[in-house]
């Protein structure tokens, strides 16, 4: 990003519109976490862009103090990726629900990620739709019984980061509303990273599904429950890191105790390894939100982003034909006199 | 010129139709567009009706897999690929069967007779051959074994038979040439272009070409020897284009009259492919192309680049329009440049994609949910498609607005001379973006309102990267001005009120539409789109007939021209032919009351010069 | 009733207009919904309106976050939920900044003293108390600490003061309950169905509740004291319902009255998601609900259940009918049944979810490219709904076509007491499955022929499992009677045609279009839709000013019913209030050339009786 | 399925549409192995359906004597999924190409895997979009220089397995056209699963991608260069099966030489293994078909069926409620009498 850039402060990056989630959604902190975290980053509000689909979680734009839109369901990822394309030069960041981005957006999502088109998708999984009153989502659990399944859904539910990975993703990573801290670093190495960035928050909406993730995000339960990834280092957790993952001798990942096996025989982390394989296991790990569940960075690897070899086929045609010269256009094909 | 006219006896024509007709397979696209080059080098006017299946290769030697493509071509002014072929080249039985009936009564049939066999025969469902019986009695027959001669032509080179065999079409080129005196070099230079580095191939369709334009000479056909003088055409330079390619190069200049990048976010899709295929190509002009994975998304990334500043394009058929609506619907909420390019087809569904029909006008004007109007341009030739191409982008642009601009499967295919315009003819397509705030803000401060309109009701476009206009916009309803999410009762009404005011306004940035012909005539053809040559050409005839008539083509859809309801007032019979069941005509009776009647026609081909004639008259009785 | 009765002087009045209003967390829905049942139960006629934000719970406090809920009792047969409210209900200072433009001069306010603070007042832009400037001079306030009084008669209870706070609508429910003289018993029996097992709940609300009414009877409130009778509605056994509900009924009894399984493929999308809701319930009935991934697969997914022989259905809002267009297309092509229910709302794009408008009426007409006809039915009001599925069901199965069901959002969640009609009043609705052959093939023996359309044109239908009748149908134009893919031209014109007659043709099977109120007015007012009680009322009203006119109202749109044009012709002046810019009116136009008027309202609200009344008695000046 | 059924032949099986593909088209291949594979899967035609999108593949159905239809593009699996629902007594078959079902149908084929409902889904990879003339399509390799792409093409493909087991897909196989008898195999086995199942065919288009797959189905090079997924067997391949896939020290797949890892140090494929993990490693082998890659089941684990369940809440709800009776549904909200 470009130097001398003003100072500012969260209210700098605060829309003057009131913000209109219930009391007491998780999307208030995302959006506190964001906006905080924003003056950190070295970017400008102008050259900030914040595209979002249709939900609870896709209001995010109207309270930014960036430029936005609020599009439709689904297609935000689409949206970006033309905005992405046009304007290398901006900070495109992607906001929706699971339904939106799951849902109807699924195909958007897993094609702008293994295009690496250069946005941050910020996915807000509350496992329900909210601003339809309650009904499941792609990520609910099975049996969930809502509005539109009194006798329990039947669907496995999409383990969104398994789907990031299998649609060839360079960025992966997993945080939660309850830990600003944890979610600036995940906003801040996505922001960082050259393509896209797939962000997925667990969020608590409270009135529809309340509690989704408090097994494992209540304070209490955190040491237990969510194993910090941490490139290069073994993968450890627990309160005294007394438990560790460690690769079974099938080839399985499997939670371990650490005095038992030994601390070598624990996976180290490796996020920038090109192979996804073991970044798809660590996806795994974790059936849902009630079993030690890994987060952090996933997976963080190069690959080129696809709006600067867009730019760099511009530049090499104008490099081998010049700059486009209409009249010469018009003239391409064979042509006669006629006086 | 000077080879062909050195031969005796050369019979003048002012005009010729052929129609090439063959397998999938026999290159007769290639052959006709070849023919049809040298006629356009040698200064003819033209038009052309490339006609292929929809299947990639459809079985050999049956009816669904031949592919034919007729051309048109005349000493004077032409606007349509003509009726009823006086010359059709059959490379087998199938071609024969498909497109007899077509031909002139009288017409000359000229057949590849090596391909007259059992097999081929029975699969084009000849009990006997035809060239036997009297099913040609009718027509001057030329039966010429290509095939063989071909192969024989060819014995030289060290080309395998087989191969050799595929070089027959340029037998047929060659020996068309010959009978209508075209220059043979710039075909000869085409097949060296064509071929480069391919030498057997070269030798051997070079071979071949030579070969059938001897046999004209040597065979005795010296009576089919004619000569189609070059039509005299306004001076100028001219090249030979196809709809697509124009509509391409319009969206291309438009941007450069703006000074607006051209982002086209496409989905492949059978007519309009060759619009992204074309316009991938000219990166160095600024020019992204991006193929989505879907139509949804094709519009979408264009409608996010229009949001970045850029002109957002997205080219699609009938299938692909209907998937965009919602996206077009965002567009029309967020007043913001799109151009949708809708290249119609046969429908519905997935009905006759590679055919031709105009049923989309209405889609294109109510396909959206809620009062969600938009602008709609038509192109009506060819040619026109630049031009079409440049007001609809014009219109976007200036009022920051979707346009769906109408093409289709035989514009877009279909070619004929044009004269290049010089760039002086270019419309100015000024567009200014906002850098200012544009109001104050309750506490005095300036801040940037989105939808604080101008005396035209456009609204101004503040592109991101822009410091102090950092705003929100989204599909819900917003506040007249400021642009915040609103669900006052009165505001919206305000808005939907004021979104089709800004529409309807844009009637007096437009010409008003021209009545050519009779002016004062009892009857008044009204057409939009492809029908404008079949129209014209039909409304001469009816002329000759000491009859008068008066012709209005419709370029916008909507809002219509200021003057249409005048023009219709002036004439006691209305008559709107469209290739569809009646789509325009429901527009102008509901908007003006007067007793307009449709003339149809929905067998996935243009009209033809000759029923519009008979049906024009009809309503004259 | 006896209770209410004991009581001193009840002024009886023949109708009343109540408005609840206040935040979104005061539950004034569930407040006005409990009185409405009470009314119901007692034996009025009634209306109601229900309006809410469109966030699930905007900021406490604010004027966004406004929830209300208007009804409509009435000791005769009445058609809307009323103009100007007589009482108006307000829970906060918003809720009164928001309504009490719409009360009736000189009506009564009731408002909850206690939440007339400081930041309560500035949130809703107040600059002064209201309760105590002048504000409310021109009307009846009473003012009742409800909040207070509320924690007060709590106390006793072992609950929180924030719970009890909670019950304060309860209250306010006692006290109306008691001065419109509404029976107690439902609501109390009510409150302890649906808080069973939370006891504490059930002892708060129903001591709030009856605090509430003591407070009635022993404040000075005897001179409010007022009661409607019960309406003498036709006899019969009465329930309440909604237009969701109606419908989803009636997709469930026709899919009883036909023996065909339910099928809805649907996503969740304001304000259609509780019809999804409520068909989830009903699989004892084998009704299949599939909450799918979008409208795209939702659509797909129905049709898909259709070609296997059940009904598809699909339910969803505006931008859904956009997205589903393309599918639509291909139920079309394939001749299969298939309803689409729009329930519309505000737009265009993502415009007003949770407001009503009826502007989707030519995107189901025309939003589809090619020619594409369907019929199109709507439901007139919330009752009707029930009677409008089944309809579009019985031609969707009879014809084997995808029919679209119009209905909005004020029908949707609009109440009224339905006489629940005996199951013989059901229409019949055969439906018989193809299982033989119905065709020789060329060698002589039986073939199964898909598109071999009976006398009305209608296509036969066998499903998988039928042994014998195996078949491919697709998207691609299809050869009339075999209905493999043909690209013929002159059977692709044929098929075009077939289709068009095909949906035209089923005119002779609608009931022919009735008029109400004076056959020989000069004035007919055409209204399709959810206009129909405040037109039916409008004209009552210009009747009483002893000028004539005539009611005619639309279920079929298309196509239309075949005196249509016949009663048109009868009435100089036909007037055509919608909730849009004007749709129907184009196509009554196009078709019958009468220059109809348009009468529009696009205020995300449904059209007021006096508006009409104004409106028609203008044009009769 | 039911039993006595007719014995029928290859002829049953074909329609009376003349086959319109290119001569030399992989299509063809395919058809024949399904038409003669039918027999003997002891199914009747009239329970059988195939459903198509559009694309060449696409017009699959119209050439087997079964009820198929042939819809419109990428919709395929979400109306098979409306009609297996409706219908659980059929035999629902998908045919689509890698346009048809990976980008214009990518959303609706990742949810009819998750849901699991019992669809027969053939994916027709050839690497291009046939029908419109010879775009780039999701699977084209990166640089691919198309009609679209003349500058050669910027995103990195998908793998269409490791999108399938992203997306929990139950059932995963891949096949290819110039091996009928692996085809056939792939085909039965995917019949035979109860569920969803996903079948990538490897197909050629010679007239716009030929030769795509040459490099490993070549009679002469598919020794060394497909390896074939057995399960409950060592992964070898080569002539004398002198190589192997083992697990390496970093948890990464690898291929070895047998002598020198030794047959114990082999991966033995285990396809039911609930944990994907190790089978999407296994789609990672090859990044492309020009490298060795697994062929075969890589992915087969029981599940409960999608119809299967919906049928069983009806049966339930009949049970809890007895069978509908609208006359009741009609008075189940409170009512009251006018007389
Ligand atoms: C085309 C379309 N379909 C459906 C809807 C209705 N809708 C709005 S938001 C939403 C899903 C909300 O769930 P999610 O995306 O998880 O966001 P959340 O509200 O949970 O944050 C739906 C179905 C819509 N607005 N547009
Ligand atoms: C809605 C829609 N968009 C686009 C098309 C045009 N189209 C037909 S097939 C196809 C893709 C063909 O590629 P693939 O699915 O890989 O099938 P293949 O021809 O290669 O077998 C496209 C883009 C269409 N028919 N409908
Ligand atoms: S419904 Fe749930 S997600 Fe939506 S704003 Fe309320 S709490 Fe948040
Ligand atoms: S284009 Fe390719 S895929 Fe299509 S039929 Fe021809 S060879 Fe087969
Ligand atoms: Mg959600
Ligand atoms: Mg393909």
């Amino acid at each position: 990003m470009s130097t001398d850039v003003p100072t500012t402060t969260r209210a700098d990056w605060s829309s003057d519109q009131e913000v209109r989630w219930c009391p007491g959604c998780g999307d208030y902190s995302i959006l506190a976490a964001l906006q905080f975290l924003m003056p950190e980053l070295g970017v400008r509000r102008e050259n900030t862009v914040f595209v979002s689909g249709i939900g609870c979680a896709a209001r995010f734009p109207y309270y930014m103090d960036t430029y936005g839109m609020h599009s439709i369901h689904g297609r935000a990822p689409a949206i970006a990726t033309g905005l992405a394309m046009a304007r290398p030069d901006l900070d495109v960041w992607v906001v929706g629900g699971d339904g939106d981005m799951l849902s109807i957006g699924g195909n958007h999502l897993i094609h702008a990620l293994r295009r690496n088109v250069n946005l941050k998708i910020l996915l807000f999984n509350n496992m329900i739709y909210g601003l339809t009153k309650g009904q499941y989502s792609p990520t609910s659990e099975v049996g969930k019984v809502t509005k539109s399944t009194p006798m329990g859904s039947l669907e496995t539910p999409f383990n969104p980061l398994s789907v990031a990975i299998g649609a060839e993703a360079t960025f992966v990573a997993r945080t939660h509303d309850m830990d600003r801290a944890h979610m600036q670093e995940m906003f801040r190495r996505a922001h960082q990273h050259q393509g896209a960035a797939f962000v997925e928050v667990y969020q608590n909406c409270n009135v529809f599904n309340d509690g989704a993730f408090g097994a494992i995000t209540r304070k209490d339960a955190r040491d237990e429950m969510l194993i910090n990834l941490v490139h290069g280092q073994p993968i450890r957790f627990g309160k005294d890191g007394e438990k560790g993952v460690a690769m079974g001798s099938d080839g399985a990942l499997q939670v371990v105790a650490v005095d038992e096996a030994g601390v070598d025989a624990l996976l180290v982390h490796d996020a920038h390894r090109e192979d996804p394989s073991l970044a798809f296991a660590l996806t795994r790990l974790a059936s849902g939100p009630y079993e030690p569940t890994p987060v952090g960075v996933f997976r963080d690897v190069a690959r080129p982003e696809y709006a600067e070899q867009a730019q760099a086929q511009l530049a090499a045609a104008q490099e081998q034909r010049g700059p486009g010269d209409l009249a010469k256009l018009l003239r391409s094909q064979p042509t006669w006199t006629v006086s | 010129m000077t080879d062909t006219a050195a031969h005796g006896s050369v019979r003048e024509v002012d005009r010729l139709i052929i129609r090439f007709a063959g397998d999938s397979g026999d290159g007769m696209q290639l052959t006709g567009d070849r023919f049809t080059s040298a006629s356009a080098l040698f200064g003819n006017d033209l038009a052309t009706l490339p006609e292929f299946p929809a299947e990639i290769r459809a079985p050999a030697g049956t009816l669904a897999g031949v592919s034919s493509f007729q051309v048109h071509i005349s000493d004077h002014d032409i606007t349509t690929p003509g009726d009823a072929p006086t010359v059709l080249v059959a490379m087998n039985p199938a071609a024969l069967k498909a497109d007899l009936d077509k031909l002139e009564r009288g017409g000359t049939v000229i057949v590849n007779e090596d391909a007259f066999e059992e097999r081929n025969l029975t699969k084009a469902g000849y009990a006997g051959n035809p060239l036997d019986d009297d099913t040609l009695a009718a027509y001057t027959v030329i039966r010429v074994p290509m095939t063989s001669l071909t192969k024989e032509a060819c014995k030289a080179l060290d080309v395998k038979p087989r191969d050799a065999e595929r070089s027959k079409n340029f037998f047929a080129l060659g020996l068309v040439s010959w009978m209508f005196s075209r220059p043979v070099e710039p075909t000869l230079d085409w097949i060296n272009q064509r071929f480069k580095g391919r030498d057997t191939v070269i030798a051997a369709n070079t071979t071949a070409f030579q070969a059938g334009h001897a046999y004209g000479e040597t065979a005795e056909l010296a009576d089919s020897h004619v000569m189609v003088r070059p039509a005299k055409l306004p001076p100028g330079l001219y090249t030979q284009i196809n709809g697509n390619t124009a509509l391409a190069w319009g969206l291309v200049a438009a941007s450069q009259q703006a000074q607006i990048p051209l982002f086209l976010g496409s989905y492949p899709i059978t007519p309009a492919s060759d619009i992204l295929h074309e316009l991938s190509k000219h990166k160095n002009f600024g020019v992204r192309t991006m193929q989505a994975e879907d139509e949804i998304a094709a519009a979408g990334a264009a409608l996010g680049a229009s949001f970045g500043g850029h002109i957002g394009v997205t080219t699609t058929s009938g299938p692909g329009v209907a998937l965009k609506s919602e996206t077009i619907g965002l567009a029309v909420s967020l007043e913001l440049p799109l151009v949708v390019v809708d290249i119609q087809r046969g429908g519905p569904s997935t009905g006759l994609p590679t055919k031709t029909e105009a049923a989309d006008l209405l889609l294109a004007m109510f396909g959206r949910h809620g009062e969600s109007p938009l602008p709609i341009v038509a192109a009506y030739s060819p040619t026109h498609c630049f031009w079409a191409a440049i007001e609809a982008t014009r219109i976007a642009l200036t009022y920051r607005t979707p346009v769906i601009l109408l093409s289709d499967g035989y514009l877009a295919n279909g070619t004929e001379p044009w004269r290049i315009p010089d760039l002086s003819e270019l419309p100015a397509i000024p567009v200014t973006f906002a850098t200012e705030p544009n109001h104050v803000g309750p506490d005095g401060e300036p801040v940037y309102w989105p939808y604080l309109r101008d005396e035209n009701l456009i609204r101004p476009w503040a592109v991101p990267g822009t410091p102090g206009l950092e705003h929100r916009i989204g599909g819900l309803e917003k506040e007249d001005g400021s642009g915040n999410v609103s669900y006052d009762p009165a505001n919206h009404s305000r808005m939907v009120h004021l979104r089709a005011e800004r529409i309807a306004h844009i009637a007096t940035d437009i010409p008003p539409v021209e009545v050519t012909g009779d002016v004062d005539a009892d009857v008044l053809v009204l057409g939009w789109g492809s029908t404008w040559g079949a129209i014209e050409t039909a409304c001469e005839r009816v002329r000759a007939t000491g009859q008068k008539v008066a012709h209005a083509h419709l370029v916008h859809l909507n809002p219509f021209p200021p003057n249409l309801g005048e023009v219709l007032g002036r004439h006691r019979t209305v008559l709107v032919p469209e290739l569809n069941l009646g789509q325009l005509v429901r527009l102008v009776r509901d908007r003006y009351l007067v007793d307009a009647k449709s003339i149809t026609k929905v067998f996935g081909q243009p009209f033809t010069a000759a029923e519009l004639t008979d049906a024009i008259l009809g309503e004259m009785r």
